[in-house]
């Protein structure tokens, strides 16, 4: 069963991929929804068995050897645990819903096979990932998934700018992977394999050892760990390597919502669940995910607040909740960040598709600035678009209500000075969160249409295949809340996870139940606020946003413009990266190597040849005095230096 | 002590007489018949230590090796003269500074 | 010590051959137009000489009053040079027949270099050193001019010989010192005497006198800073001469220069190994630069052959009866090529020029001449000492000794100047296979020159082969240690 | 002490006349110089006991191959132009250098001495001058065993004829021979030929 | 040995392919077709045949196998062949790439096809000599011998500027090599023989070793190519044809990592062992600065060949490592970059055979009428890249876990690298391929043909196949690799105890 979940979207893609001018745009289609929906269908099968059923239900499948040197053995091979087992359902449902959304909404491109293809194989390597049983094959999927993000991103290759995003996601996530690769490299030589079973299964006898690395004596299991979530901070945008995610949104918007909303992005929080055993033993590492994870939520929020691409706002705020998610895993609250992570899937994904509903309706504008009071010509969309706000923003009852407000809880619970500042940031995020998200609603579907009259007669509804995948997750983003409450946090928790996350001390969201009730309040409150002055703003006084940002004017450039990220990054790394290379091409190679190398040698060699040639003049007696010149040195030689 | 004739004296003068030869082959830029008769020079020196030797030595073989110089030489001569002549008739000019056709 | 008669069985080649020349000598005055007879003859007489030799057998013999010796060495060398020698003399009939300059005396004056060589080669005193070289020498010096209208031929003959006669000059001197503080001529004797006087107690004058002999020997295999005279006789000679030149007068001077060394000399190696190792060091470094800027082939090849005698040169530094064989390796290897690149250089003939020399006409020679071009290049890359080509086992033979000895710098040197070597080579093979093509050629039709061409290039190549390299190989140890004197 | 002072004389002439030989103007001068340097040299082959090798100097060497050079230097005619100047850059080197040479062959020649090593080396030694003169002593040697290098010796001198007629020897253009065989071989087709000379066209192009 | 001597017959069969194209007179158009024919079909049957090799090679043993030996030069100078698990994937790997050269300048070599061909299959033999041989002389020959023929592809079927980058070639690699020759004497004067076998075994004076190693460094580091002495290899690829591009950056370089397992490593651990300080820094060096030069090249086999020199920076990292992971990483990375350095030099061969420019600036938006081409060349710049599933992957995992287990700054440089070799590869990717088609002369280009299908079809398969399950691969090498690990901790054993010796007197 689950080497079909895993391979079934390989084959569709390979199918949709090579063969796609013989099956044509609908076989493409079919092929590729129809092998999502199976998997879809038996990922939900997987998770009632191993998730929901009571006792231990985990697998493990032995697929294939794969590289073997040495004491470096590592398979192809999938570890089935609940963990894993909610991946599915999220990777699945959202890919499945994806797939069918994009057969409305890239209706018009030329090149639907090679999308359906690219999503097919996305799934696939995203599958990877979460079933893998060892380091590598994760980094396998890890990889992949960024292939196909890549792919996916520069799908629109005309555009110069979807390429440019392409490579600037490659290769910042290659900045994360730098740290993953070292810090696989790091277990492996600590541990001796690879596999998950193994190494956690010593990780306690590695306490407190240290280990020797780029010249310092540094503890050995925070070293790992820290490596290791560099890596995540790559894949699931976390501050400082987050600049690719909005670039990212040059790809269409399904791409958006599957693997920058729902799942490639959650690669990092779930690999760091999936490592709690190590984390739990490196209290420090944890620390640095908190703080990491706070500041990124913080940030996010920030930058979200006063972007007017619908997109990139939806992009931020991913940023932001993924922020949530890591800093829930830094207090230890495992359990709350899967089920944000499970919750948000729904939400976010539903925001994005949304989005896209609304681009789709005004030609593809993606400028909130031109559009506005679309409320009443796509009413469907906009109810969509508000759930998926009003789940994201913490609406009581909705699926992020319950998944945020744990986080929150758990971080307050924490009772460490990382988790207060976990707490503070995130309450203020959160009101950052509904400020921007219902800036968003406001922006669009309120107030009067400032799009041009060409655009606004060319407002339409989308069509139903575009609609219902927005129904499902509306339902997820309603209902995932309440249904898996217990399970992913709650009472059920130790049967439910059945051991697949580890916690060393004791369990802090146990404690997050019996938090203070301004806790508690204090999201919900932090929400109101939010939605209330995003309603002043935008609005009652819809003249307040241009004074506000003259009043402030440094810190809307600070926000407007990302914290002035890409522009630092540009001047540190990549044009110094050129100038390097142009002066080690030019001055090195060419200047240096070459011309003192081989050309100046040859060059030498060429004088040289000259001056013999002037030797032989020609002249006879010059001839004669070479020889004697000649016999003298040998005779002098003897008779000077003796016998 | 001067008047006590001595081998070396003999050696001394033939030393004289090779460099001597030796000067003329490659400080004579007029032509090049004097570098012939240095030539002439140098074997000469070269017979004068060989008769000194056998003399002193009392061993016949460097006489013996003198008279085969003097035949060796007096081939020599006819050869580089008739060179020398064809050169002349090809060139018109003996002169040691004209004769640098090939160079380099 | 002195026979009643001497024992002429083992120098009956080289008797032959005198006489065969005076034979020679007598068929072209009296016989009109008779240089093919004469050409063919003294081919057929080389290789009876050669058979001759061969017959005298590799033991160790001295007959003529310890004047001359025979041996496996001796016999060795002296194939090379007939065997050169006789491909000279066919090489030249083509030359001289297209160049329409038939004139008998060709043939008779090789002979009697050849025998001038073969006396060379047996030597075992100085006396006959000296008269074997000016035998040779004398008939070079009129080869060199024998071209008499050109300019270039008779100023190449006049300068080999002014240069000539005063390196024989030096050589003399020397032989008198060597004389005078030795005592004798004779090559065993020196050898007794010094053996006599211990290690490095030979008389100053003996060892300066050494340096005069050396240094005139130097001149005839053409030894940095006594080469002077190569590059412009290569040049001005008529092209079968230079080829003749290249090849044969090298080996005799090269058998002699190491039989001096190793036999009456041996026990001054400490003295002359220096010498020695200067003068292989600069000609492997001269004869490596000078080249790169030449455009005319046979000058090239002058400074080409100059740095090969350095690699010669260094099998007698080892001093070491595997040194002696590298160098006759050596010297049968260079014979194969050189031979082969100078047939090839003789077919850059045209109708309206003639004989042309320059390197640019050979360009784009493998379209016109993709044979001839496949030859040459077989040729320059084996010069160039790059494997498989017989050209690298030649090196490898030579500085295996030295290595072994310990001069590990020497090597370096050596190796290094063959790598500035290998560029004038492939400039050669660039020209040939990368420039544009000029007119061709005017096609090779002589059957020997092709035979001769054909039989070098397999040779080269199939040098690999165990069946071909292993007797070569292998006659070269006997050879070797055919000279030891002990 | 007579034999010092004809040392002396002889060898100041001998040197004296091999500079002139080098350094004289004329090349006929130099030629002169050469045969009188012979001729000292020959008083000092005297005075060291090789009557034999003096006299051929004197008679062959002198008689045959100095005359030889004479002919030559008058036979071509050789303007004598000076010294050129320009190319002397180097003579001081060159003098220095030669100089050197000379101390140096001084210097070893000086250290000669008769050491024991050398008595069993002497090959040929050379008879007591009171039983066999010197001339006759030379004989018995260089027909027997030196007899190898003679027959050389005698090649060598094949050469040089070879070589001197190979080289100068030439049919010179204005002399007219006789050659019977052509004479004989002469057929009529050689020298005539028919033309139809068409009209107009002469007989421009044969 | 009674048996068939199969080395041999596959060294030698491309021999017979050049007697038999020799032998095709007539006219031009049937010599042309003749030799090409004559020319696949020999290398195809050797390729067949090597895979005799595949099937009857014994994986449990480190000893040499299929061996033969013959007197050749005598004095200890025999024709000795064989191969182990080291050498067989090299033999493989030259048999499988030589029909795909053949192939790749089937239609675009239109004057001397003939000399081109022979060239080319005599090319092959020489390297697969390379690595069948078990001695020194032999190798020697061969692996200069291999230059001969690489002059002359370069050289006439090359670009404007090849004369430059033949000799460059020519007399680097010949710099290196005869440094090599010397201490290939020297070991000949000790030993006493040049057999390779024995000379793994012979324990050389660690101060001679010293020496040794580093002539032989300097042959294979010019080979390899490393920094600083890579600078001939951007201009040879520049200027040789496709196919010359294929086989250099496929095979030639690779010679240089297997002289380094051959000689460097068994021969002379002591001074392998302290000279790991050299490799690795100019290994880190070369994979950062040749990356950087990569990320600005405005020619497409310039970047490409600057890659390679990255590549290999990888590859000597893990020689000299010395572990298990780092040894059979190296292989694996050399084997991996034959496969998908070679394909991307076809890549740049397909257009520039139907644009006659190697300029980046000149192309653009292929994938809108080229997308078969696309996809292709995506494949190999993410296999380039090293992506997982890809053969690149397995070696560069190995190498690095190897090498961490040494230093970890390595580890770091080296990893530096491989982000860089994602942004100049996406980079030049981009360039070419994405972006929309404005330039008239690409409009008209057309996709790959069959001819160009059927080339980068096996390329796909192995490289995806080496990446999947290398164990088909890697199972070869087990055996070979421990054990000269295993050897070369013993002689370092015995190194320890004797340093320990003198400092204790």
């Amino acid at each position: 069963m689950y080497q079909t979940i895993v391979f079934l979207p390989l084959i569709a893609s390979l199918i949709a991929g090579l063969f796609g001018k013989q099956i044509g745009d609908r076989g493409a289609q079919l092929v590729t929804c129809g092998a999502l929906l199976v998997s879809a269908v038996l990922s939900w099968v997987a998770f009632f068995q191993i998730g929901l059923a009571a006792g231990d239900h985990s697998q493990h499948v032995q697929v294939l050897s794969w590289i073997v040197s040495g004491d470096f053995n590592v398979n192809w091979a999938f570890q089935i645990d609940t963990l894993t087992a909610v991946m599915l359902v999220v990777v699945n449902t959202v890919s499945c819903l994806v797939h069918i959304y994009s057969i409305g909404y890239m209706s018009h491109d030329e090149h639907i096979p090679r999308f359906m293809s690219y999503l097919s194989l996305f799934t696939f390597a995203m599958l990877m990932l979460i079933t893998s049983d060892n380091f590598v094959q994760m980094f396998f999927g890890w990889e992949g998934v960024g292939l196909a993000s890549y792919l996916l991103i520069g799908f629109w290759y005309k555009k110069p700018t979807a390429c440019a995003a392409a490579i600037k996601a490659f290769v910042v996530n290659r900045v994360g992977d730098f740290g993953f690769a070292l810090g696989i490299f790091a277990i492996f030589m600590t541990f001796g394999s690879a596999d998950f079973s193994v190494v956690f299964a010593d990780v306690g006898s590695y306490t407190d050892k240290s280990i020797h690395f780029l010249g310092m004596e540094l503890d050995l299991l925070t070293t790992i760990c820290i490596l290791l979530f560099i890596g995540a901070m790559g894949k699931s945008a976390q501050l400082g390597l987050h600049t690719w995610l909005p670039d990212a949104m040059e790809g269409p918007t399904p791409v958006s919502a599957l693997i920058h909303a729902a799942t490639m992005v959650t690669a990092g929080v779930f690999m760091v669940a999936r490592c709690s055993p190590l984390f739990e033993y490196a209290p420090a590492a944890l620390e640095v995910v908190c703080i990491i994870g706070a500041s990124t939520a913080f940030f996010a929020a920030t930058v979200g607040m006063s972007q007017f691409d619908i997109k990139r706002v939806i992009a931020y705020s991913t940023c932001s909740q993924l922020g949530y998610m890591f800093f829930a895993l830094g207090v230890g609250a495992y359990g709350a960040a899967i089920f944000h992570l499970f919750t948000h899937a729904f939400f976010k994904a539903l925001l994005f598709l949304g989005s896209g509903s609304v681009i789709h309706a005004s030609s593809d504008e993606q400028d909130m600035r031109n559009m506005g009071g679309l409320r009443t010509k796509i009413p469907a969309t906009f109810w969509m678009m508000t759930i998926g706000t009003l789940a994201l923003t913490g609406f009581p009852f909705l699926a992020g209500y319950y998944s945020k407000d744990m986080i929150i809880e758990s971080a307050f619970a924490a009772h460490s000075s990382v988790g207060g500042y976990a707490f503070a940031m995130g309450v203020i995020a959160a009101l950052m969160t509904s400020f921007y998200s219902w800036r968003l609603i406001f922006m669009t579907f309120f107030g009067e249409s400032r799009a041009s009259k060409e655009v606004q007669g060319h407002v339409h509804e989308s069509p139903q295949v575009m609609l219902i995948p927005l129904y499902g997750l509306a339902a997820g983003a309603i209902a995932s809340g309440f249904i898996f409450k217990e399970y992913f946090v709650g009472a059920n928790y130790e049967d439910f996870w059945a051991g697949a996350l580890f916690l060393a001390g004791e369990n802090v969201m146990e404690a997050a139940h019996h938090v203070p009730t301004w806790v508690i309040v204090s999201p919900f409150v932090a929400m109101v606020v939010g939605f209330a002055s995003a309603y002043y703003f935008y609005i009652r006084r819809p003249e307040m946003p241009g004074k506000f940002t003259e009043t402030f004017r440094f810190l809307y450039a600070l926000s407007f413009n990302k914290w002035y990220f890409d522009e630092i990054y540009d001047f540190l790394f990549v044009r110094p990266a050129m100038k390097i290379g142009q002066i080690c091409w030019k001055s090195g190679d060419e200047n240096f190597i070459d011309r003192y190398g081989p050309d100046g040698v040859s060059a030498l060699v060429v004088r040289l040849s000259e001056k013999c040639k002037k030797v032989q003049t020609g002249y006879l007696y010059h001839y004669a005095f070479a020889m004697l010149i000649g016999l003298s040195a040998f005779v002098s030689w003897f008779v000077l230096g003796g016998q | 002590m001067m008047l006590e004739i001595g081998i070396e004296h003999y050696l001394t003068v033939a030393a004289m007489l090779f460099t001597l030869g030796v000067f003329g082959i490659f400080l004579n830029r007029k032509n090049v018949i004097i570098i012939l008769l240095s030539v002439e020079l140098i074997l000469l020196s070269v017979n004068i230590n060989l008769v000194a030797f056998s003399s002193y030595m009392g061993d016949l073989v460097g006489q013996v090796f003198t008279m085969l110089i003097l035949t060796v030489a007096a081939a020599e001569a006819s050869i580089g003269l008739a060179i020398l002549v064809v050169y002349f008739r090809n060139r018109g000019s003996i002169a040691v500074e004209d004769i640098h056709l090939m160079k380099g | 010590m002195a026979e009643l008669f001497p024992n002429l069985s083992i120098a009956y080649g080289e008797i032959f051959l005198a006489l065969g020349a005076m034979v020679l000598l007598m068929v072209g005055v009296f016989k009109k137009d008779s240089v093919n007879l004469v050409s063919w003859l003294s081919v057929a007489f080389m290789a009876i000489a050669l058979f001759l030799t061969i017959g005298a057998g590799a033991e160790q013999q001295y007959t003529f009053s310890n004047l001359f010796v025979a041996d496996g060495f001796t016999r060795f060398m002296k194939i090379l040079v007939l065997v050169a020698a006789a491909l000279a003399v066919i090489m030249s009939r083509e030359f001289f027949r297209l160049e329409g300059d038939n004139r008998f005396e060709f043939p008779v004056l090789l002979v009697l270099a050849t025998v001038g060589m073969m006396i060379m080669v047996s030597a075992n005193d100085l006396m006959s050193l000296y008269m074997g070289i000016e035998l040779q020498s004398l008939s070079l010096y009129v080869l060199a001019a024998f071209k008499r209208d050109s300019e270039r031929s008779t100023e190449a003959g006049l300068k080999y010989f002014v240069l000539g006669a005063l390196s024989s000059g030096i050589l003399l001197y020397g032989c008198s010192l060597v004389y005078g503080f030795i005592g004798s001529t004779n090559f065993s004797s020196i050898a007794t005497a010094l053996s006599n006087m211990g290690d490095g107690n030979a008389p100053i004058g003996a060892v300066v006198g050494l340096v005069f002999v050396l240094a005139g020997l130097a001149f005839k295999v053409s030894a940095v800073p006594f080469h002077m005279w190569t590059p412009d006789v290569y040049e001005g000679s008529q092209t079968p001469v230079t080829a003749f030149f290249a090849v044969a007068p090298k080996v005799a001077a090269l058998a002699l220069l190491a039989r001096t060394l190793y036999v009456p000399f041996g026990d001054m190696s400490g003295s002359w190994t220096q010498v020695i190792m200067f003068m292989s060091i600069a000609s492997m470094l001269l004869g490596s630069f000078a080249a790169i800027m030449q455009t005319n082939i046979k000058r090239l090849m002058a400074y080409s052959s100059i740095g090969h005698v350095g690699f010669a040169l260094l099998g007698l530094i080892a001093g070491t009866s595997g040194g002696l064989r590298g160098l006759i390796i050596y010297m049968t290897i260079y014979l194969v090529m050189n031979v082969g690149t100078f047939v090839c250089i003789m077919s850059m003939r045209r109708k309206e020029d003639g004989m042309v020399e320059d390197i640019k006409e050979l360009s784009g020679l493998s379209q016109n001449h993709p044979a001839l071009a496949l030859a040459i290049s077989i040729f320059m890359f084996s010069l160039a000492g790059v494997p498989p080509l017989a050209g690298f086992f030649a090196k490898w033979y030579v500085i295996i000794p030295i290595v072994t000895q310990g001069h590990f710098v020497l090597a370096t040197i050596a190796v290094l100047a063959s790598v500035v070597g290998a560029y004038y080579y492939i400039r050669i093979v660039k020209v040939m296979y990368f420039d544009d093509q000029v007119e061709g050629f005017l096609p090779q039709k002589s059957f020997p020159m092709k035979i001769i061409v054909t039989l070098a290039a397999v040779l080269i190549i199939a040098f690999i082969v165990p069946q071909i390299s292993t007797p070569i190989l292998e006659s070269a140890t006997a050879a070797a240690q055919g000279m030891d004197p002990n | 002490m007579i034999a010092a002072i004809c040392f002396y004389i002889f060898a100041t002439i001998l040197v004296g006349s091999a500079v002139m030989v080098v350094f004289s103007k004329n090349p006929v001068h130099s030629v002169l110089f050469l045969i009188l340097a012979f001729f000292n040299a020959a008083g000092l082959f005297v005075l060291l006991g090789a009557e034999f090798v003096a006299m051929i100097l004197v008679i062959v060497y002198v008689g045959a191959v100095a005359v030889m050079f004479l002919f030559v230097v008058m036979m071509l005619d050789i303007n004598f132009t000076e010294l050129r100047k320009g190319v002397q850059d180097y003579l001081p080197i060159g003098l220095l250098i030669g100089f050197i040479l000379l101390v140096e062959m001084v210097v070893i020649v000086g250290g000669w001495s008769m050491s024991d090593g050398i008595a069993i080396t002497i090959t040929a030694a050379t008879p007591p001058a009171n039983e066999i003169t010197n001339t006759d002593a030379i004989g018995r040697i260089l027909y027997t065993d030196y007899i190898y290098l003679f027959q050389i010796a005698g090649l060598v001198l094949l050469v040089a004829m070879i070589g001197a007629i190979v080289l100068t020897h030439r049919k010179r253009p204005g002399v007219k021979k006789q050659n019977i065989g052509d004479q004989v071989r002469r057929r009529r087709g050689d020298a005539f030929e028919a033309i139809d000379v068409k009209p107009g066209q002469g007989i421009g192009k044969i | 040995m009674e048996h068939f001597p199969i080395l041999s017959a596959i060294t030698f069969l491309p021999l017979l392919g050049v007697l038999i194209i020799l032998s095709i007179t007539g006219e031009k158009e049937i010599v042309d077709r003749n030799s090409r024919n004559a020319a696949l079909l020999t290398t195809v049957a050797t390729f067949l045949f090597s895979l005799v090799l595949w099937f009857g090679f014994d994986k449990t043993t480190a000893n040499f196998q299929f061996e033969e030996n013959a007197q050749w030069l005598g004095g200890g100078i025999s024709y000795h062949m064989g191969i182990d698990g080291i050498s067989i994937l090299f033999v493989l790997l030259t048999t499988f790439i030589m029909p795909i050269c053949i192939l790749c300048g089937w239609d675009t070599i239109k004057d001397r096809v003939k000399e081109y061909m022979i060239a080319f299959l005599l090319l092959e033999c020489f390297m697969i000599g390379v690595f069948c041989t078990l001695d020194l002389v032999l190798f020697y020959v061969f692996f200069e011998a291999g230059l001969i023929p690489m002059f002359l592809i370069i050289g006439v079927w090359g670009g404007a500027n090849c004369i430059y980058a033949a000799y460059k070639l020519f007399l680097y690699t010949l710099l290196g090599s005869v440094l090599m020759l010397v201490a290939m004497l020297y070991m000949y004067g000790q030993a006493g023989t040049t057999d390779i076998p024995t000379l793994m075994q012979f324990d050389f004076d660690p101060h001679a070793q010293t020496w040794l190693w580093l002539a032989f460094f300097a042959s294979f580091a010019v080979k390899m190519p490393m920094w600083p002495v890579h600078t001939w290899l951007p201009d040879a690829h520049v200027q040789a044809p496709t196919a010359g591009s294929v086989i250099l950056a496929g095979i030639l370089l690779k010679m240089g990592g297997y002289g380094f397992l051959r000689f460097s490593l068994p021969m002379f651990p002591v001074a392998s062992y302290e000279f790991t300080w050299l490799i690795f820094s100019l290994s880190c060096i070369a994979i950062i600065y040749t990356s950087l030069v990569a990320l600005v090249q405005t020619d497409m086999k310039k970047l490409i060949a600057y890659s390679s020199v990255a590549h290999m920076g990888f590859v000597t990292i893990g020689i000299f490592t010395f572990n298990i992971q780092g040894l059979e990483g190296a292989i694996m990375v050399m084997l991996a970059h034959g496969f998908v350095a070679a394909a991307l030099f076809l890549c740049v061969g397909v257009v520039y055979d139907r644009l006659h420019t190697r300029d980046i600036n000149r192309y653009g938006g292929l994938v809108n009428i080229m997308p078969r081409y696309a996809l292709v060349f995506m494949f190999f710049t993410m296999a380039s890249v090293g992506l997982p599933g890809t053969a690149n992957f397995v070696g560069e995992v190995l190498v690095l876990v190897g090498i961490f287990k040494v230093s970890s700054w390595v580890t770091f440089f080296a990893l530096f690298g491989v982000i860089l070799g994602a942004a100049y590869m996406l980079y030049l990717y981009r360039r070419v391929v994405f972006g929309e088609l404005t330039k008239d002369d690409l409009k008209n280009m057309l996709d790959l043909e069959k001819r160009e299908i059927i080339i980068f079809a096996p390329l796909v398969i192995f490289t995806l196949w080496m990446g999947v399950y290398p164990s088909t691969f890697m199972d070869f090498i087990h055996v070979s690799v421990e054990n000269l690990s295993m050897q070369h901790e013993a002689a370092m054993t015995v190194y320890h105890a004797t340093l320990e010796t003198v400092a204790g007197n």
